[in-house]
């Protein structure tokens, strides 16, 4: 089955390749313009909000004592999940030499760099003094101060900017032979800013030769931070003692959920892409198909963590721990708890029948599914064990205000303003990757 | 401030600060960003003041019985905070209404000149002339001058009773009316006498709120003595004979849910009961006589065994009774203070618990004579009214007549400060100064007295009330009538001067008249009139310099009057319906003259965590039969009149009674008050007692529900939810036990694993980090719940203190109140009777700066961290507001800066310059008054010690100096000796948390409770009573059936006793 | 579900998100009510001085224009006055104290003229005026620190820190009122008065160990913490 | 490039097998100076011409990675250790668990940055003023080359002849100038 997809839909030849690929780049439709300026305006709206944030104070959001986390941090880990899936498929699966990955991998790893760009928007949304930020990193001031390695947020810091630097140069090290190749396709002040953009890049036997060995250590570095950097962000609430949250699962959990949330978003994303662009013949249900037992795989990790959790309460005899999860379960938000369990865990039980696995609007109607529960789940996780926090005479409930609405559709707008940028200007299928794929052209003598 | 001219001294401050910040001006280039700020130095510095450094003048605040000695703070030309006045015999505390009169002095409603009828405002030669010219119309015309005021005793009295030749009422809403005219009938004399609870060791209140001011703050301070373990290991027991829980009530032992209106004859039954088990049969026992427990319990719905319970407690210790206030002011509402004496007489505490000898003497008016007021400016005698800081517009009942008969006096003069409902009926407001701007002295009883100086000049030139009487006076050409005894009531005037005991001389005072040509000298006057040893000047100033003059003086004896009427035990409220109202003071608000006050409004409510609104509090089992929901909106209507307000759940009052406080609902008070909740006295009619008492528990009440209130709690759970926050523990256990240093602290509190202090250096061997090194000192504090009341007092003194800004009911509600210190309360119920609130607890939850603080390490940028000295600093200006440390926080003590707040002019003024005000975005905490600390440790650092002894710390954060009760104490954790430390060694002792392993520096002592016995043999019945001697050792158990009257179980009742007719007498 | 991207259906979800976005409730608000104003921020609250109460105390280093000439120099120099003779709460409180008027009219008021002078100092007749009307004399900060900084002169000068340490060379500031009118060369600022400046003395300054011998390290430690100068 | 005696020499390959025997037959041939183009790295290619041996960027990653360790380690001892007062939280002031993230980061942002100038200089991108002869569209799209952009001229025929015998599709020589590149 899987021979047949690959083998019947491949190109037949490297230029073909290109030429396919490249296609979308160069007739932009109506239809685009139209996505683009919604994403601009969304985009707005978002800043107007933040604006009338920093101009009011923090106040203007929902967040409030006890809970003084609220849609910024839950959006912030949404997107940080988001940005998994990318670098899971280009460097992970590079490493494993899965083939699958050729034909996703750049859309994905676009997706990552949007999404990591999108949630570092989310700290400086969160801050009640943004414009302090600078504190956050480490430069030799007058005042002879540094800030506290000892923090969990700082880990943050550290790890999402090591996360983005180091995605965004493997995604730019991926795409240097494809923006050459983007360059011999088009003229004048285009072509010079795609061969700077391309470093010059001829495909000489030194390049390649460096280039492949370099690819592989970007591969191998990133590997690990697609483990890391979710593991830092999950300890933003697991080194925290705050009951639901102080609980060692909660790596490998937020990074099984991260990569559940940023496979199906691929899903979501690269599927319009693929019709619209008609790719078929390199993104095709094989793809989706793989993608889709990823989320079965790790929604099965994520259910069994949702039960340990329970299991761990009751163990553990800890009363902030069993209130909590009663409280989840049974309390006033039980429907955003709910939302969560019917989008992570049940909804994509449909994916283990093949035919609706392989069937594109299931495909599609339960990753949104799966990118929704999974916005819940942060959702669950933030504000309920904050507002039920240790000490009852505090509590209260948590619920986001216009304002963070605004900037939560200004985030995607912001996300969204990038991909559509991406997929106008840079190749979205891997075209050098696609033509290792392409039975090399032989005269005769020599076999593949 | 002896020897300083005061002319110089008002001009000095007037001229201004030595550091204000002023002009913002910038250069023009604009390359700077910041303020050009300036530095306005004193023209002619006082001597006194040294800019930079506090100056603490000894002054008092709070009028008549309810007058207490502070400490003003001044800096920099203004009042900033009122600190305790440690020297002095009265308690070592900040009243919350203290702090309420210091935000009053700089609210931005205040007077900033005199006006006319209507508003317009005028100056104050043209204000005074008109007073001058009103006074001589209505002295030509033959007609009387009146002064109606708050209480008041001391100087500004015989000023004012020569002024208005003896036509002064001193009369306030909620008063002590019913106390004074009882003790007039009981002992001949109209004062209201003088209680020492910490002698008591059982206490009875018919209502009376004397944990938030009733009778004086001290008496509250005495409360905390009588709850004190460490006094005999013996916790007083208190029990509450009411319908309603308030603050006070809520920290009752046992509740008697007496029905309205029957506390007279319950009293009197008891009374009855007491004089029998005791053998009475003094003068006494006929006034008694006819008290009748059957019929109390049938009236009351107590059983009877509970009324021969509170009998037999009361004669089996050393006991006090507290009348009823204004929550038993009853249409018998003199006639249970008089049963309330006669309980005291008759168990023979007179001269123990209760007596005269420290009665306080000043004029007390009741509602009688406010009437006759009425009546006379009816009747056209009045020719000129003035009125002091009291708002009877607003207070009494509409059908008072009182605002059409003001209409009837050709001249009403105002000297309110502050706009109110009865200003706008005079017609001319001379806003006078107040209480931190003018002199003045207090009588608190024969043998202390207190004098009240300004701490600041007086804010937009007011002038002194006493200065503008004696100008206006004389200019009027009126002849004081010296020494003359004033007409009539007031007998309390004429005991006096026998009152004032073998040192000072009886000599009764010259005539002043009005020559002096300032209040000062008034004052002095009076004074060295009373004075009679050398070098006046000299003691006068060191008096000055204590704020009070006092002698031992002894409770005194209280000899029954011969003519005393027999009570009758007369039932009260009458009228249609099922349903009680009980109108309460607010612990704040009071009859609502702070209702103005920001702080008073936005500081929770010690009971409901209630902001900014008025809500009746509905018993829950009364809500589930009549269907209603939290926040449903009623309307409330009596005959008088009807008022909206929200429900509340409220286990603390009777199931037959709605709850309201009175204080809110203004229409004319300032932009704080006004429209804020509703007042409660429309619901009322002007019915007075047969004494003249004014009855504020006289109505039933009907109701609907018209739709949804928005009520605003900050109160999260009705219950720490089994988490162990204040743990109890036995009385019977700690009066074996005592409360000194235990082997095992904290083993009464029933928690097992409590990283208390003392067990900390143990305990490091298994910590992951060990134990934070701390060389000098570490700042620890202990909050003793059995002692905390739940006033608040600690809270709004975090406001003087701090900085904290007020936000609102809006934002309250969204989660972004302030307060650095919120006192949780906890309802707890008797074991036995579930939905018995006997075990209520209060919580003083601040920053608990922990050793192993979970929230310093989360901090990105180190704007929190663990100090040298143990304390978890948090540096404002580093905050970049990421919320983890909150978040993170267990107590949830921090608060966030959501919005900027500004201080509205001049309320900016009292802001503390040792304590930087907060941007928005930034997190703030309490930190046990760093800047206190830094100032202490720097003062002792002048005098080359590096170590602060342990006494100059122990209230030295606002909170534990505010504590009426001496709740909050702080010191130095590393010092053995110091009291903190000690404490940590109770066996009470433990801390919120401690599972947590926060190593947090505030020590917990858990309240002392009846309701726990766990000997079995103490759980049965209540058959073994001991004498007096034995009493301090064993409760009898009466808490089986101490509370609720369900079940009234065959007690040893006093069969014997005298089961008299009633006599129902004259009075009837 | 390919029918989705086609033209028609894009259009569809558009729509939806632009109903979502719009539909969210207008933000108007915010600006609190007449008795809680909240002071909207400017982008760069930490120069705003909202009720005069942040300042970061970045103040120029040139001379300021004064309200009246004061010569430091002559004082020091020419008369040999110490310091503490008119700032005669450095050594008592947090503020060396600027002195009063009166401290000034003590001399002045026999001091009618400058040394150098015949005809009667104007600068010194002005002193007279502010004295006579009552008016504090509105002098500018020079030394300002931020608001959230608490400084004690008292510790400080009993430290045995000079006051020329922070406050440089006064004793050679000069002030002469310009013929038009204006007045230069008075006091200036010439240190920074910055956070790592005050760090630099916390942490080396030999006072310390002068004043606490075996205890300086403890010292040095509770200098360098924040709250000894932060409030 | 360069104009003294050198010649240009360029043989395009149509496909992967007659490209790898030109390799072959070069070096067999002992001829040194050559370049090869492709447009998809291919294993044969790197294969024939490398034999095996690494690029020397690792050498660039390893460097790297150490010193991300070691500086941060440093970064957050040596700030910590300034202000040994400042203690969040009660942990001891080098806490290395919780620096462990830290140094986890700068070890992989290092590395990943070094590698990524390793491959800047080995690559020896940007090669944006490489000689027009390698700036042939045709070998990123679908042909392969082999280039001499400085022969001996005096090994020309001998070098065009090897290339056209190993099966390249067009074999052209010249000066730097005559290498147009045509417009896609």
């Amino acid at each position: 089955m899987e021979d047949k997809y690959r083998e019947a839909n491949r190109p037949a030849t490297y230029a073909a390749a290109n030429r396919d690929i490249i296609r979308p780049l160069l007739t932009p439709t109506a239809m685009w313009f139209g996505a683009f300026v919604l994403a601009i305006a969304a985009m707005l709206y978002g800043g107007y909000c933040w604006y009338l944030q920093i101009t009011w104070g923090m106040g203007v959001a929902g967040i409030k004592h006890p809970t003084f986390w609220g849609v910024y941090i839950v959006t912030f880990v949404f997107w940080v999940g988001i940005g998994h899936a990318g670098t899971l498929i280009s460097a992970i699966l590079y490493l494993v030499r899965s083939r699958w990955r050729t034909g996703v991998y750049r859309a994905s790893e676009a997706m990552t760099i949007f999404a990591v760009m999108t949630a570092l928007l989310f700290p400086a949304l969160h801050l009640g003094r943004v414009w302090q930020m600078y504190w956050f990193f480490p430069y030799p001031n007058q005042r002879e101060l540094w800030m506290n390695f000892k923090s969990p947020l700082m880990w943050d810091v550290f790890a999402i900017s090591t996360y983005f630097t180091i995605s965004s140069v493997f995604f730019y090290v991926g795409l240097v032979p494809d923006m050459a190749i983007v360059r011999d396709h088009s003229t004048g002040l285009v072509k010079r800013i795609y061969n700077v953009l391309a470093l010059g890049w001829r495909g000489t036997h030194k390049q390649w030769h460096s280039y492949m060995a370099a690819y592989g250590f970007f591969a191998a570095f990133a590997a690990p931070l697609v483990l890391s950097v979710h593991s830092v962000v999950s300890w933003d609430f697991a080194m925290a003692n705050t009951a639901g949250w102080h609980s060692t699962l909660f790596p490998p959990y937020f990074v099984a959920g991260a990569i559940f949330s940023g496979c199906a978003m691929v899903i979501t994303l690269l599927m319009p892409m693929t019709i619209l662009f008609k790719w078929e013949d390199y993104v095709n249900t094989w793809h989706f198909e793989n993608l889709a037992k990823m989320c079965l795989l790790t929604s099965g990790i994520l259910t069994y963590s949702y039960a340990m959790e329970y299991f761990i309460a009751w163990y553990s005899q800890n009363p902030y721990e069993q209130y909590i999860f009663w409280w989840r379960t049974f309390g006033e938000q039980w429907w955003i708890f709910a939302t969560m369990v019917f989008c992570n865990c049940i909804a994509p039980l449909v994916w283990y029948y093949r035919p609706w696995r392989q069937n594109w609007t299931i495909l599609f109607i339960v990753s949104i599914f799966v990118n929704i529960g999974m916005w819940f789940e942060r959702l669950n996780i933030v504000a309920s064990s904050t507002s039920r926090s240790f000490d009852p005479s505090t509590w209260d409930l948590y619920w986001p205000t216009a304002v963070e609405w605004g900037i939560l559709i200004g985030s995607a707008g912001w996300f969204s303003f990038w991909f559509l940028l991406f997929a106008k200007t840079l190749p979205g299928v891997a075209i050098t990757e696609i033509k290792e794929m392409v039975v090399p052209p032989v005269k005769g003598s020599l076999e593949d | 401030m002896a020897g300083l001219n005061r002319r110089d001294f008002l001009k000095a401050l007037g001229i201004g600060s030595s550091a204000s910040v002023m002009a913002a001006c910038r250069l023009d280039d604009n390359r700077y960003y910041t303020p050009i700020e300036q530095v306005l130095p004193y023209v002619v510095k006082p001597e006194q003041i040294t800019p930079g450094t506090p100056t603490f003048f000894a002054t008092s605040v709070g009028t008549g019985p309810n007058a207490h000695t502070v400490l003003a703070r001044h800096r920099d030309g203004r009042v900033i905070n009122v600190g305790a006045n440690r020297r002095s015999p009265m308690a070592g505390i900040v009243p919350t209404d203290a702090l309420f009169e210091l935000q009053r002095h700089f609210s931005p409603d205040r007077y900033q000149a005199p006006a006319k009828k209507g508003g317009e405002a005028t100056d104050w030669d043209a204000a005074r002339s008109e007073l001058v010219a009103g006074i001589k119309a209505a002295k030509s015309g033959g007609k009387k001058v009146a002064w109606l005021g708050p209480y008041a005793s001391g100087s500004i009295v015989k000023l004012l009773d020569d002024v208005t030749d003896g036509n002064a009422v001193y009369w306030e809403p909620l008063g002590y009316e019913a106390d004074a005219l009882a003790a007039e009938k009981v002992f001949g004399k109209r004062v209201l006498p003088g209680y020492d609870l910490a002698k008591a060791k059982y206490i009875v209140s018919f209502g009376a709120d004397f944990l938030s001011g009733w009778g004086g703050w001290e008496l509250a301070n005495q409360y905390a003595k009588a709850k004190d373990p460490n006094e005999g290991g013996f916790v007083a027991r208190f029990a509450l004979v009411s319908p309603y829980q308030d603050q006070t009530g809520a920290n009752a032992d046992d509740w008697y849910q007496c029905k309205p209106g029957a506390q007279a004859q319950v009293a009197l039954a008891v009374a009855k009961l007491v004089a029998a088990k005791k053998g009475y049969n003094g003068p006494a026992a006929r006034l008694v006589a006819a008290g009748d427990p059957a019929a109390a319990a049938a009236a009351s719905g107590l059983g009877e065994g509970d009324i021969d319970a509170i009998a037999a407690q009361i004669v089996s210790r050393d006991s006090v009774v507290l009348p009823g206030g204004a929550s038993g002011a009853t249409t018998a509402a003199t006639e249970l203070a008089m049963a309330c004496f006669l309980i005291n007489v008759v168990s023979g505490m007179a001269g123990k618990t209760f007596g005269l000898g420290t009665a306080y003497t000043g004029p007390v008016h009741s509602y009688g004579d406010v009437k006759a007021l009425i009546d006379a400016m009816n009747a056209g005698s009045i020719g000129a009214l003035l009125l002091g800081d009291v708002n009877p517009a607003y207070a009494l009942p509409a059908d008072s007549g009182f605002a059409e008969a003001v209409g009837k006096v050709p001249f009403v003069a105002s000297f309110s400060s502050h706009p109110d409902e009865t200003n706008a009926l005079a017609n001319v407001i001379l806003p006078v100064a107040d209480v931190f701007e003018d002199w003045g002295d207090e009588e608190v009883h024969a043998g202390l007295r207190l004098l009240r100086q300004p701490a600041q000049s007086p804010m937009y030139g007011a002038l002194s009330l006493g200065d503008v009487l004696l100008a206006a006076a004389r200019d009027a050409g009126l002849q004081a009538a010296a020494a003359a005894p004033v007409e009539g009531e007031v007998e309390g005037e004429a005991t006096e001067a026998p009152a004032e005991g073998e040192e000072a001389a009886p000599a009764v005072a010259g005539p002043i008249g009005f020559t002096p040509a300032t209040f000062r000298e008034y004052v002095k006057a009076v004074w060295k009139a009373e004075y009679s040893g050398a070098n006046f000047d000299q003691w006068f100033s060191e008096r000055l310099a204590d704020g009070f003059m006092h002698h031992d003086t002894a409770i005194g004896a209280a000899p029954i009057s011969a003519g005393a009427p027999a009570l009758a035990g007369t039932a009260a409220i009458e009228g249609e319906g099922e349903y009680f109202l009980h109108a309460y003071p607010h612990p704040f608000r009071k009859d609502g003259r702070f209702a103005n006050q920001p702080w008073a409004q936005e500081t929770p409510d010690p009971m409901t965590g209630m902001v900014w609104d008025s809500w009746v509090c509905v018993n829950p089992k009364t809500a589930e039969r009549m269907g209603w929901s939290r926040n449903d909106l009623l309307e409330l209507k009596t005959a008088a009149g009807s008022i909206q307000v929200g429900v509340e759940f409220y286990p603390g009052v009777r199931e037959d009674v709605l709850a309201v406080a009175f204080g809110q609902g203004h229409a004319a008070n300032g932009r704080y008050a006004n429209g804020v909740g509703a007042n409660v006295v429309s619901l009322l009619s002007a019915k007075a007692d047969s004494f003249g008492a004014l009855a504020w528990q006289q109505a039933k009440v009907a109701f609907n529900k018209v739709g949804t209130a928005e009520l605003v709690t900050t109160i999260g759970s009705d219950t720490d939810q089994m988490r162990m926050m204040a743990p109890i523990a036995d009385a019977d256990t700690l009066a074996k036990v005592g409360d000194a240093e235990s082997a095992h602290p904290g083993e009464m509190t029933g928690i097992h694993h409590l990283p208390l202090d003392a067990r900390l250096h143990e305990r490091g061997a298994v910590d992951f980090y060990g134990m934070t090194d701390h060389p000098t000192y570490r700042w620890g504090m202990t909050v003793d719940i059995n002692a905390c009341t739940g006033c608040g007092a600690c809270s709004v003194a975090c406001y003087a203190e701090n900085n904290l800004p007020v936000v609102g009911k809006a934002k309250v509600r969204d989660g972004r109140e302030m307060g650095w210190i919120r006192v949780n309360r906890y309802w707890g119920y008797d074991e036995a009777k579930p939905g018995l609130p006997v075990e209520n607890r209060f919580l003083p939850m601040m920053c608990q700066q922990c050793a192993h603080a979970p929230c310093e390490s989360v901090c990105p940028v180190l704007a929190t961290y663990h100090t040298i000295d143990g304390l978890n600093a948090m540096v404002y200006n580093r905050c970049v507001g990421t919320r983890y440390c909150a978040n993170n926080c267990p107590y949830i003590a921090r608060r966030f800066n959501y919005h900027s707040y500004v201080w509205p002019e001049p309320f900016n003024l009292q802001l503390n310059p040792d304590v930087v005000t907060r941007t928005m975005g930034v997190m703030e905490k309490c930190t046990f008054c760093v800047q206190r600390l830094r100032s202490t440790k720097s003062a002792y650092r002048d005098q080359g010690i590096d170590r602060v002894p342990d006494e100059a710390l122990e209230q030295i954060t606002a909170c534990a100096e505010a504590c009426p009760t001496d709740a909050i104490s702080f010191g130095n954790l590393v010092d053995p000796e110091s009291g903190v430390t000690k404490h940590t060694k109770s066996g009470r002792a433990y801390q919120v948390f401690a599972e947590l392993n926060t190593m947090s520096a505030v020590t917990y002592l858990a309240k002392a409770s009846y309701h726990r016995a766990e000997d079995p043999h103490h759980g049965g019945g209540h058959g073994e009573e001991h004498g007096e001697a034995g009493g301090e050792h064993h409760e009898p158990e009466a808490h089986g059936d101490a509370h609720g009257g369900e079940h009234a179980e065959p007690a040893p009742k006093a069969e014997g006793a005298h089961h008299e007719e009633p006599a129902h007498g004259a009075d009837h | 579900m390919r029918h989705l991207f086609r033209p028609t259906g894009a259009a569809a979800m558009m729509l939806l998100l632009a109903a979502i976005s719009g539909g969210c409730p207008p933000v108007d608000e915010y600006p609190g009510d007449s008795n809680h104003p909240r002071a909207p921020h400017n982008l760069f609250p930490e120069y705003t001085s909202e009720n005069g109460q942040i300042a970061t105390g970045v103040t120029p280093t040139e001379a300021l224009e004064q309200p009246i000439a004061f010569p430091h120099d002559r004082h020091v120099q020419v008369l040999g006055m110490e310091c503490e003779f008119c700032h005669s709460e450095a050594r008592k409180s947090i503020h060396a104290g600027v002195p009063p008027t009166q401290t000034c009219w003590n001399c002045h008021q026999h001091v009618k003229k400058r040394l150098d002078q015949d005809a009667p100092s104007p600068e010194i007749a002005r002193i007279a005026e502010f004295y006579e009307k009552g008016e504090p004399i509105p002098w500018k900060k020079v030394h300002d620190l931020p608001d959230y900084v608490h400084f004690e002169h008292k510790r400080h000068v009993k430290a045995g820190v000079d006051c020329t340490e922070c406050h440089g060379q006064i004793a050679l500031m000069g002030g002469e009122r310009q013929e038009d009118g204006s007045v230069e060369g008075t006091m200036y600022r010439e240190t920074t008065l910055q956070m790592g400046w005050c760090l630099g003395c916390h942490e080396t300054h030999p006072s310390v160990n002068e004043n606490y011998g075996e205890n300086a390290d403890l010292r040095r430690a509770e200098l360098k913490d924040c709250w000894t100068c932060h409030k | 490039m360069s104009f003294s005696d050198g010649v240009q020499i360029k043989g395009v390959y149509a496909h992967l097998d007659c490209l790898l025997t030109g390799i072959e037959d070069l070096k067999s041939a002992g001829i040194t100076g050559w370049t090869v183009q492709a447009p998809l790295p291919r294993h044969e290619i790197e294969e024939a011409i490398y034999e095996g041996r690494p690029a020397p960027v690792r050498w660039w990653t390893l460097t790297g990675a150490i010193a991300g360790l070691t500086a941060g380690f440093l970064l957050t001892s040596l700030t910590h250790a300034q202000w040994p007062m400042i203690n969040p939280g009660g942990k001891p002031v080098v806490s290395l668990p919780t620096f462990a993230v830290v140094m986890f980061e700068c070890t992989i942002l290092f590395g990943g940055l070094a590698t990524f100038a390793g491959m800047i200089v080995h690559t020896g991108l940007p090669s944006l003023w490489l000689p027009k002869m390698l700036q042939d569209p045709r070998v990123v799209d679908d042909k392969f080359s082999i280039s001499f952009t400085d022969a001996p001229a005096s090994q020309r025929e001998r070098i065009e002849e090897l290339l056209k015998a190993s099966g390249a599709v067009e074999v052209t020589h010249g000066a730097d100038t005559i290498y147009e590149v045509p417009n896609a």
